[in-house]
């Protein structure tokens, strides 16, 4: 079973604007991925760029996988050019997943942004169980609605600019919605992608309500696999029954220890 | 045909080594490269305590090259001899361990003890761009290099010690002279140079610590002119690297003068570059006619 | 609005000037740039006598970057103050000639010829990496440096001083200080870095002089790193240069601490890359609302 | 008039295996190339390629000028990559060109390879006039034999694998040719792009029979204008009336003073 083959490009289309859905062929006998997994894509066959790409588990279908992306630099530009039939190598899937809610809890998903990628196959395996809340700076960046309708049990939009759904940040949607709704308040367990910003506002609604919420970071990658050191970010870490004193900052690497980790364990 | 190589007393089955810091302690790699066929594996520097390493970001991509300031985070002599080194003696590869101290007493200290427990080779890293402390300051001073390494030798009996120069000089000549005369069984380089880069919107450095090292491909040339220079100074073998992507890059550093080859950056884009480095290898002294690839080194028709 | 600069009791209209040896002497790329929009021209290194240059090949490409070994091939003082100088009196622009001695009384000699010709300023080219004699000498001794400055300094009237530094030192900022304390009006840097590459199959350098100097995007965060640390050494102003493409390159240049910034191997891609790069920083200031494009100069936020 | 510009690929299309003919077409007020002059053309958008590359005219057409190439390394690569519609950064035209015949001049074209990329245009503005002396490896890789057929006065073609026209060089063809024309002997004047053993050979053919003779070199080039000295070739100088002894050698620009040079001019 391999994390590290050449994929065959089957499809590279483009979303809106300036997101992309690439679809891949993978080889048999590879490691099969899980919501809130993600990959290293080679970014063009040159040195320039040069480090692959990471992308998050977007969805899983017949014969590979597929991956959402917006345009960023060079890298997404390389990748934008690829066409079907082309070849790409591919190391993953790599990281750990959103946890399985637990018995009882109400799962609740919050994505912001490009954000959604790394949630949307969370939300289809959890099959209408989930409450969607997803943001987006104005309705044209809003992806995959029609699926996304289909799959939530309760879908909330929000944009910057009131363009599609409720004006403001999807946290204040959030927080208005729990406001109104003593269940999800007791029970919730929050899954979050998207921008800093967002994912320390989820973090707070979280913490206020006494609820698990796992967020999906970002860092910089050179390696994808523990090796580099360069995926750094600050988590606290205590000897056990030491309490908040005790509390220490150790760097985790987001691409081995994460993506996903507990939001009361960051150091926002 | 005969791909193995000798760094001292050491005898490699081929050139081709991994560059400290870029492969972790060699179990990452082991899903992706079968370790038993690397000449040797350079794991990533050890201190005496463990280190926490720079706050993120730790890099950032440049043209041809990344940056990376992680601040040598490691795990720590002690957890590293229990815990690290075990895993690597289950392989039929050589084990290099990079050390790195705050003085000369730690670099002595490490080094014993990694002698003391069979670790094949020890790589003295004296050029470490990221961390105040200790490294580079070692490795831009000849005289500080000379008592740190005669001070190593003595305490180090069985390991073949390796200094890892510093590339942020003006005459690596003369370092990697006093090396030799220090009693290094061989020299490695380059390490990777100093540098940074800047977001204009934020007016932030890319790197909170707002200078990294260079490596990839951009440093290539440096690093080859390095090795070709080092080459005329001394007798000991040379590791050369920087910005070896495939085997050709490799046969530039053996034809200017290195014994083997250290491969860094390029195992983050291809983890089994290494690999396809010892096939390109094997298949140019093959089309080559060479008999025994020692021979190419320092082959440079200059003239 | 203000896109103007000083670079001692020099005012260039906007920081973008040309990096010596790229833009030949004015006129080749007169076709191609209006000069009188640039900053300044910064022409070929100058000599006492016409130098041959280097035999092929001179040139190569690397990843990202170039090695060139051109040799300093010029037409000598003589020739330059006769044929080549009168041509770029006829356009609004400042002119910087850039000069390289055997000895520093060589260097003397020069720099007053075209201090009494009234050229704006002067760089004194002390890190040229392929030819064999001066240059790089004094760039990589201080005391070398010290004297040459000084007695150069001592003959120069009207002219600015510009010392451009070699980046082939541990330590930029003792270099810097130095050409600071001897009476240099501004520093330059970086020079293209020693380097070099080699043909596997015929196991020939790329370039005959086999050492090459690399220039473009490859080096940029070594230049940018070394402006920054030059920066913080010392008060007058520094021509950051190394591998700027465009705007954005430029700007990390004077964020960095640069006060104006030289545009070398990116001539060659794209000739008329000068004008772009003055329309980008002019759209940058504009968008930040920046009143003086000077006040960006060490901008760089690094808490 | 520019000689920097713009252009738009029309046509980017296999010759053969490992030749490509690229079309462009250039904006109006746009300089008009002679034989035997070059173009620097963009190779990529990136910086890894990062210099341009230096190509022959090939030929005019009436919207701009084809070029003739193969497949080298990474720049000819990015360039084989170029589809119709996409834009390309074009230098040009740049350097010297091929000198007209004096009156009563019997014209020899002789190319090796590739090197057809620059004579080519010469034989067509020749109009039947050019004995043309073509030479390659093998077969495969003789380039437009039919539009060659019709534009040159007598087409003589050399493999040497002897798949195609006599067996060996094309200066043994040349060779032949002349010890058994001794009009040509007195009256030729040659022209000659290839490979530099080729072109020795030609020099070689022309001195011995003292006729003059124009080749074109290749250096590697940055600039392309006679800025960075970097494609120097090394030419015989010396002051008027002071014969052999008097010569040096001294650096020209192959981008600037050349491509095309006098035989007996160069230090082979
Ligand atoms: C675990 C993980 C999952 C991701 N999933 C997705 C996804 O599903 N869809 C999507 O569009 N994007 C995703 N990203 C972000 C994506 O990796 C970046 O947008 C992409 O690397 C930008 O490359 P570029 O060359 O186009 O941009 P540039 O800005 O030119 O990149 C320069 C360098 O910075 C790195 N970089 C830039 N932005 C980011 C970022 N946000 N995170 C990490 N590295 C970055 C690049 O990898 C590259 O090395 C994910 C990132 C991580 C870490
Ligand atoms: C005046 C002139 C006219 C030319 N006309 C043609 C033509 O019409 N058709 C054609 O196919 N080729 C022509 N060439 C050769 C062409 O420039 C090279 O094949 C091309 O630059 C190779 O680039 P690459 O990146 O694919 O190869 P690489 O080998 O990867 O190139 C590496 C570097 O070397 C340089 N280089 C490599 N080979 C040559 C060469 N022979 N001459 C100059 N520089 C070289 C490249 O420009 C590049 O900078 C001409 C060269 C010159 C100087
Ligand atoms: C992320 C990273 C971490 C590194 N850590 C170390 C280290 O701990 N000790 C050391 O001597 N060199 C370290 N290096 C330098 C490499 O071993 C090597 O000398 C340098 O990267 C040049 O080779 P490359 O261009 O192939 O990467 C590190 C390099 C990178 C990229
Ligand atoms: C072909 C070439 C010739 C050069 N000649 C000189 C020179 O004569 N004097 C000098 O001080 N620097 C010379 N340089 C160095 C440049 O001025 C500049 O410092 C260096 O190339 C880095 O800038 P860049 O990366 O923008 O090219 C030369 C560089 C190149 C590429
Ligand atoms: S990306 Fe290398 S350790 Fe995470
Ligand atoms: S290519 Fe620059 S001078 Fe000829």
């Amino acid at each position: 079973m391999s994390r590290y083959y050449t994929a065959i490009v089957t499809g590279n289309v483009p979303v809106n604007k300036n997101h992309y859905l690439l679809s891949l062929r993978t080889p048999p006998e590879t490691v099969k991925p899980l919501p809130g997994q993600f990959f290293m894509l080679e970014a063009g066959k040159g040195h320039d760029p040069l480090l692959k790409r990471a992308f998050s588990l977007f969805r899983i279908t017949a014969d590979g996988f597929q991956v959402l992306y917006r345009i960023r630099g060079k890298g997404t530009a390389a990748i934008k050019g690829l066409k079907p039939g082309d070849q790409l190598d591919v190391l993953g899937p790599l990281g750990n997943h959103y946890p399985a809610p637990q018995t009882g809890r109400i799962p609740v998903v919050i994505a912001g942004g490009i954000g959604i990628a790394s949630v949307f196959s969370l939300i289809e395996k959890l099959a209408k169980k989930a409450y969607v809340f997803y943001g987006a700076r104005t309705k044209d960046e809003l992806l995959m609605l029609n699926e996304l309708g289909t799959l939530s049990r309760e879908l909330h939009i929000s944009t910057d600019d009131g363009s599609a759904g409720s004006r403001g940040t999807i946290v204040k949607a959030l927080e208005d919605f729990f406001a109104g709704n003593a269940e999800l308040s007791a029970k919730g367990v929050l899954y979050s992608c998207g921008p800093m910003p967002m994912l320390r506002g989820v973090a707070g609604v979280a913490s206020e309500k006494s609820l698990k919420a796992y967020v999906s970071l970002e860092e910089h990658m050179a390696c994808g696999i523990g090796a580099c050191l360069g995926c750094a970010v600050g988590v606290k870490e205590g000897r056990p029954g030491a309490g908040k004193k005790g509390m220490k900052t150790v760097y985790k690497k987001v691409c081995k220890d994460g993506p996903v980790f507990a939001s009361e364990d960051i150091v926002w | 045909m005969d791909l193995s190589v000798n760094i001292g007393t050491l005898k490699l089955k081929n050139p081709v080594m991994t560059a400290s810091g870029t492969f972790g302690y060699g179990e990452e790699y082991s899903e992706f490269v079968d370790l038993n066929r690397l000449g040797a594996v350079v794991v990533k520097g050890i201190s005496l305590k463990p280190m926490q390493g720079n706050p993120p970001p730790r890099i950032c991509e440049t043209s041809c090259g990344m940056l990376n300031a992680i601040g040598l985070q490691n795990v720590g002599l002690a957890y590293f001899l229990k815990h690290k080194l075990p895993f690597m003696r289950r392989y039929d590869t050589k084990l290099v361990v990079n050390v790195l101290g705050n003085s000369i007493g730690e670099y002595a200290k490490i080094s014993e003890a990694l002698d003391d427990a069979g670790v094949d080779a020890i790589e003295l890293n004296v050029s470490c761009p990221n961390v105040k402390k200790g490294g580079i300051l070692f490795g831009t001073d000849v005289k500080m290099l000379a008592r740190l390494i005669t001070k190593v030798r003595a305490g180090v009996k069985q390991a073949v010690l390796i200094t890892k120069l510093s590339p942020n000089v003006s005459d690596i000549k003369k370092f990697a002279k006093t090396a030799e005369d220090c009693g290094s069984d061989a020299i490695s380089l380059i390490n990777s140079i100093p540098g940074m880069a800047i977001d204009i919107q934020t007016k932030r450095p890319k790197l909170k610590n707002v200078i990294g090292g260079l490596s990839g491909p951009a440093i290539k040339p440096i690093a080859v002119r390095m090795v070709y220079e080092a080459g005329k100074a001394v007798k000991i073998p040379i590791i050369g690297m920087g910005g070896i992507m495939n085997a050709e890059d490799a046969l530039e550093f053996l034809i200017a003068g290195a014994t083997a080859v250290a491969v860094g950056t390029a195992n983050f884009i291809k983890p089994a570059v290494t690999i396809e480095i010892i096939d390109g290898l094997k298949d140019y002294v093959e089309k080559q006619g060479i008999e025994k690839i020692s021979s190419i080194t320092g082959s440079i028709n200059a003239g």
